[in-house]
């Protein structure tokens, strides 16, 4: 179909990130912050940081996840209009990483939302976060060509994002 | 024919999908110059577009506490005033679809009005961030509408006319004798044609860091496209309303002259985009009254002078 | 307008860590500010109590990712203490070194971050493209460009090689110059001036009394320093100085941390030509004897202190940090009263802050009653306000 | 600000082609770890030191179990190759580990019972 080519090849060329940490260290934020700089500048790829969550088509997950940020990070999803895609970024996103047994820590991103494409690295560098940001666009666009809204959401449900809440 | 003849004209060129087009473009333009001044490489020219079918094909939100009316209306409202007024602005020699004498001052009008909108955009959305930044940009309205509307009117009282094809077609005559007049309105239209546009440093109305992004905060999908498509449009308005009524390339060399100033326009835009920060809105206002009015004012005194 | 409220965070632009500041407004003038912390809050010293030693430098280097060397060399200089390690002296230099270009890294992340925030991206694009070439140098040496992983109980765990030394040779030319530059230049620019002249300020006596570290101390006139007050590493034997302002604004900071980088670029000069021979480490032993050690560490945000003790087994019994952005958040709050909404990000990230490392709690239990409390920040400023 | 500008529009650009070419990395960059099961002893000592536990020893059907990666929890310390008393282990300058799935993210196929490392 022409036109779910169209939007498919509109949604690959044009994904708005949205940054949310959940708990990190910082090291992941500063190395999603520098792909922005002339050195990767991934506005190459029509990736813009937008702030507002409500204009987000990924959201770009670092850290594990705290009890008392759960709640945030679940609203800010919602906020997100769909279709949504979530990128862990950092060994703490993926799995809680060095925290993996802390007190207040939940475990990853995994534990409370869908995620797309896991990106390892502590931190990785903006080259890896790059090729991650590249998977996704991957999987956006074999989603609007092949699945459409409704497909995309009931394969999460059933694919290899393990949601538990 | 007369009617396909007139709907061309309105809906292609150059109507809507030409003016919607060259927003789309300075965008772009904009954007990359931006990019390269901060030694980056920028987005690849189809960028605009994208965006905005991107947009078009996502989902629709409305937040809870946002009027339901206004929420759905007010992004169309912008769009249709945006365009409405580019109607009025001729390409080059290229005449304008509804040219009358005293169309400039119809222009001027569209463009309050479209800041008015913007203002309820924001005020109606019901977020605190939209809330701060609709008053914001009522209040930068106040101090950045008077300076724009003084050096439109600098250029009018020199070429005696409120028709902008007259304006334009006599922004060249008496050269030599002008230059002065002419070069202090042209700076103070593209300073305050920054602020109108909510452009660094003038941007305070949708600040990033400060308030996320004012009045479109909570705007998603097909309504936040057609807000950017407005705002491409206003850009694309005011933009050619200065190459027109400033520069002598649109009146010689017809609807070629016209982009080339609009280019000229945006990269000088650009750079100052680039190498400012941004004014506090209190600073804006202080600026505006304190410098840029009374240096517009001098410019329509000196008009008046040398017209004799 | 009437009154409102405006959130920023834990989700904002402005903010690259989740903290949460509740701003009631009057107009564009700030009322109060209500900050809740806590977001990040992960229990760090209480995990490292079931690490053990090696694993815990590990743990502590992710307090922060952008001040992750000063964490690790503050505890195993207190963890060396208490064994009595005597840190080979290359060990020594070398920790400098990475320390130095630490601070050189955030300070120049400060810069492009404090440009960001009042809408200056030109200038967070320059800062942050001339801060890859010491990360660069850090990757080569450290193999990773954040998390350098350079300490271990005993020394450090990689060393320098001759490559290393020539490309921060030339990594340092060109910062010199680009530093040189942002000094004359950014700071020059009057917008970007105009934003930073007179905000945040803080009296040398109010630096004083609400305990602030670091930059922000010195920018309001307080000559402190612990490289030059306290030395550790390789400080004793390395001649500096030490940056201060009088003004206590945020343009004074940045002057401050301006300088700063410049002084750090002098001590990797003199710790490359002076580089000593020798081990880098000494072996440490699984089981530290039992005794404790308060270690401080002048971090790029001001002093940094662990405190460590160990019971004679494979694991830490406790560990205790406070980071520098606890003592100077009091600053913020402090300086936030009746500013403008415009003001707001610079202001919080004026003391360039690190919630991450900051991110405590602290939970009193009433032995006889039984009660237990959580205590929120207000509660703490409140009670342990001098 | 504005001579700087002006040069740096018309400077190459600082970025660099990636992902179109790849830049080579460091040397020395902590990458992701492998483990050569010929030289391991199964030991256990990189698990004992790993400070995210991402090291399993599983029975790959040796005499001794061998490390299993878990690259979702690792934090690319090095520890592991450090305390390696057989120097079995090594990082490699591999940096792009990015997956659809935390099943790929494990150094040894254990869903189909595979005993290769890498």
């Amino acid at each position: 179909m022409m036109l779910e080519k169209i939007i498919a090849l509109s949604r690959k060329s044009s994904p708005w990130v949205c940054h949310f940490n959940s708990g990190g260290c910082n090291a992941c934020d500063i190395e999603v912050m520098a792909t922005l700089t002339p050195r990767f500048d991934v506005e190459r790829f029509g990736i813009q940081l937008k702030g507002s969550p409500r204009h987000a088509d990924i959201l770009v997950c670092t850290g594990p996840v705290t009890k008392q940020i759960r709640e945030r990070l679940l609203r800010v999803y919602h906020q997100m209009p769909t279709p949504k895609y979530i990128a862990a970024v950092g060994s703490c996103a993926l799995s809680g990483g060095v925290f993996y047994d802390c007190y207040n820590v939940l475990g990853g991103i995994d534990r409370v939302l869908p995620v797309d494409v896991y990106v390892p690295g502590c931190p990785p560098r903006p080259d890896a976060i790059i090729a991650g940001i590249v998977k996704v666009l991957q999987k956006m666009e074999a989603d609007a060509l092949e699945l459409g809204d409704q497909g995309r959401a009931s394969a999460a449900e059933g694919g290899n994002s393990r949601v538990s809440h | 024919m007369a009617i396909i003849d007139d709907l061309f004209k309105i809906l292609v060129f150059p109507g809507f999908l030409f003016v919607v087009n060259l927003g789309l473009f300075l965008e772009w333009l904009d954007r990359k110059i931006y990019a390269r001044l901060q030694n980056r490489v920028g987005p690849p020219w189809y960028q605009p577009w994208l965006d905005i079918l991107k947009l078009l094909s996502k989902e629709d939100v409305i937040p809870e506490g946002a009027s339901r009316f206004m929420f759905t209306w007010l992004p169309v409202f912008y769009l249709a005033v945006t365009v409405t007024a580019s109607l009025c602005i001729p390409v080059g020699t290229y005449a304008a679809i509804y040219s009358f004498p005293g169309d400039l001052i119809v222009v001027l009008f569209l463009l309050t009005l479209a800041t008015i909108i913007l203002f309820l955009l924001g005020w109606y959305s019901g977020s605190p961030f939209g809330r701060v930044g609709a008053v914001r940009a009522v209040t930068q309205f106040l101090a950045y509408e008077v300076p724009l509307v003084a050096a439109l009117l600098t250029q009018a009282l020199l070429a005696d006319s409120w028709s902008i094809s007259l304006v334009m077609a006599r922004t060249t005559v008496g050269f030599p004798r002008f230059v002065v007049v002419h070069l202090t309105a042209l700076a103070v239209a593209l300073i305050s044609l920054q602020g109108k546009l909510l452009r660094v440093p003038f941007d305070a109305p949708e600040a990033e860091t400060e308030i996320v992004a004012g009045p479109f905060t909570e705007y998603t999908g097909r309504r936040l496209a057609f807000i950017r498509l407005a705002e491409r449009t206003e850009m694309a308005v005011g933009v050619g309303l200065v190459s027109d009524l400033f520069l002598p390339f649109p009146a010689r060399l017809g609807v070629l002259g016209f982009v080339i100033s609009a280019i000229l326009v945006t990269f000088v835009l650009s750079v100052l985009r680039a190498s400012v920060a941004r004014f506090r809105i209190e600073d804006t206002t202080v600026l505006a009254w304190k410098y840029i009015l009374p240096f517009s004012a001098l410019g329509m005194v000196l008009a008046i002078i040398v017209r004799g | 307008m009437s009154d409102m409220e405006i959130p920023v965070g834990p989700q904002h632009p402005a903010l690259k860590e989740p903290e949460s500041f509740r701003f009631e407004l009057e107009g564009e003038i700030v009322k109060s500010v209500d900050i809740r912390l806590g977001y990040v809050h992960r229990g760090i010293e209480r995990a490292c109590q079931d690490r053990t030693w090696v694993q815990a430098v590990y743990l502590i280097e992710r307090i922060c990712g952008i001040c992750s060397h000063s964490h690790t060399t503050c505890f195993c200089q207190a963890v060396e203490d208490i064994a009595g390690l005597e840190v080979p002296r290359r060990a020594r230099y070398i920790r400098s070194l990475i320390g130095e270009m630490e601070r050189i890294h955030s300070h120049l992340l400060w810069l492009g971050l404090a440009g960001h925030e009042v809408g200056f991206d030109t200038l967070f694009m320059y800062a942050w493209r001339d801060r890859e070439v010491i990360l660069d140098a850090l990757e080569a040496i450290s193999g990773n460009r954040v998390n350098y992983g350079m300490n271990t109980i005993g020394g450090v765990r990689r060393d320098l090689t001759d490559r290393d030394v020539e490309e921060l040779r030339s990594a340092i030319r060109i910062l010199e110059e680009r530093v040189g530059y942002y000094t004359d230049v950014a700071l020059e620019e009057s917008t970007f001036r105009n934003r930073l002249e007179g905000v945040g300020k803080i009296t040398k006596q109010q630096a004083i009394d609400l305990g602030t570290v670091g930059p922000t101390a010195r920018a309001a006139g307080v000559n402190v320093d612990l490289r030059r007050d306290d030395p550790y590493a390789a400080y004793d034997e390395i001649p500096f100085n030490v940056v201060t302002a009088e003004a206590g604004d945020l343009l004074a900071a940045a002057e401050v941390r301006l300088g700063e980088i410049r002084e750090s670029i002098g001590i990797m000069k003199y710790i490359l030509d002076n580089l000593p021979d020798g081990p880098i480490a000494v072996k440490a032993p699984r089981r530290i004897p039992p005794g404790e050690a308060c270690s401080r560490y002048e971090a790029p945000r001001g002093e940094d202190i662990h405190y460590v003790r160990s019971s004679g087994g494979d694991k830490p019994e406790r560990v205790k940090v406070r980071a520098p952005t606890l003592a100077n958040i009091n600053a913020v709050a402090e300086s936030m009263k009746g500013v403008r909404v415009a003001d707001i990000p610079i202001i919080i990230a004026g003391i360039d802050p690190c919630f991450s490392c900051t991110d405590r709690m602290v939970r009193l239990e009433d032995r006889i009653s039984g009660r237990v409390e959580v205590l929120r920040w207000q509660d703490l400023s409140r009670r342990y306000r001098r | 600000m504005l001579p700087e500008l002006i040069r740096s529009l018309f400077q190459k650009p600082a970025t660099v082609r990636y992902p179109v070419e790849r830049v080579p990395a460091p040397e020395g960059l902590r990458g992701k770890p492998v483990c050569d099961y010929s030289m391991c002893i199964g030991c256990r000592m990189c698990s004992r030191d790993c400070p995210a536990a991402a090291i399993e020893m599983v029975d790959t059907g040796e005499r001794t179990p061998r490390p299993v990666f878990h690259y979702d929890r690792c934090a690319f310390c090095g520890q592991c190759a450090d305390t390696c008393p057989k120097k079995a282990i090594s990082l490699t300058s591999d940096y792009e580990l990015s997956a659809f799935s935390k099943d790929d993210l494990v150094s040894l196929e254990r869903r189909r019972g595979e005993s290769a490392a890498g």
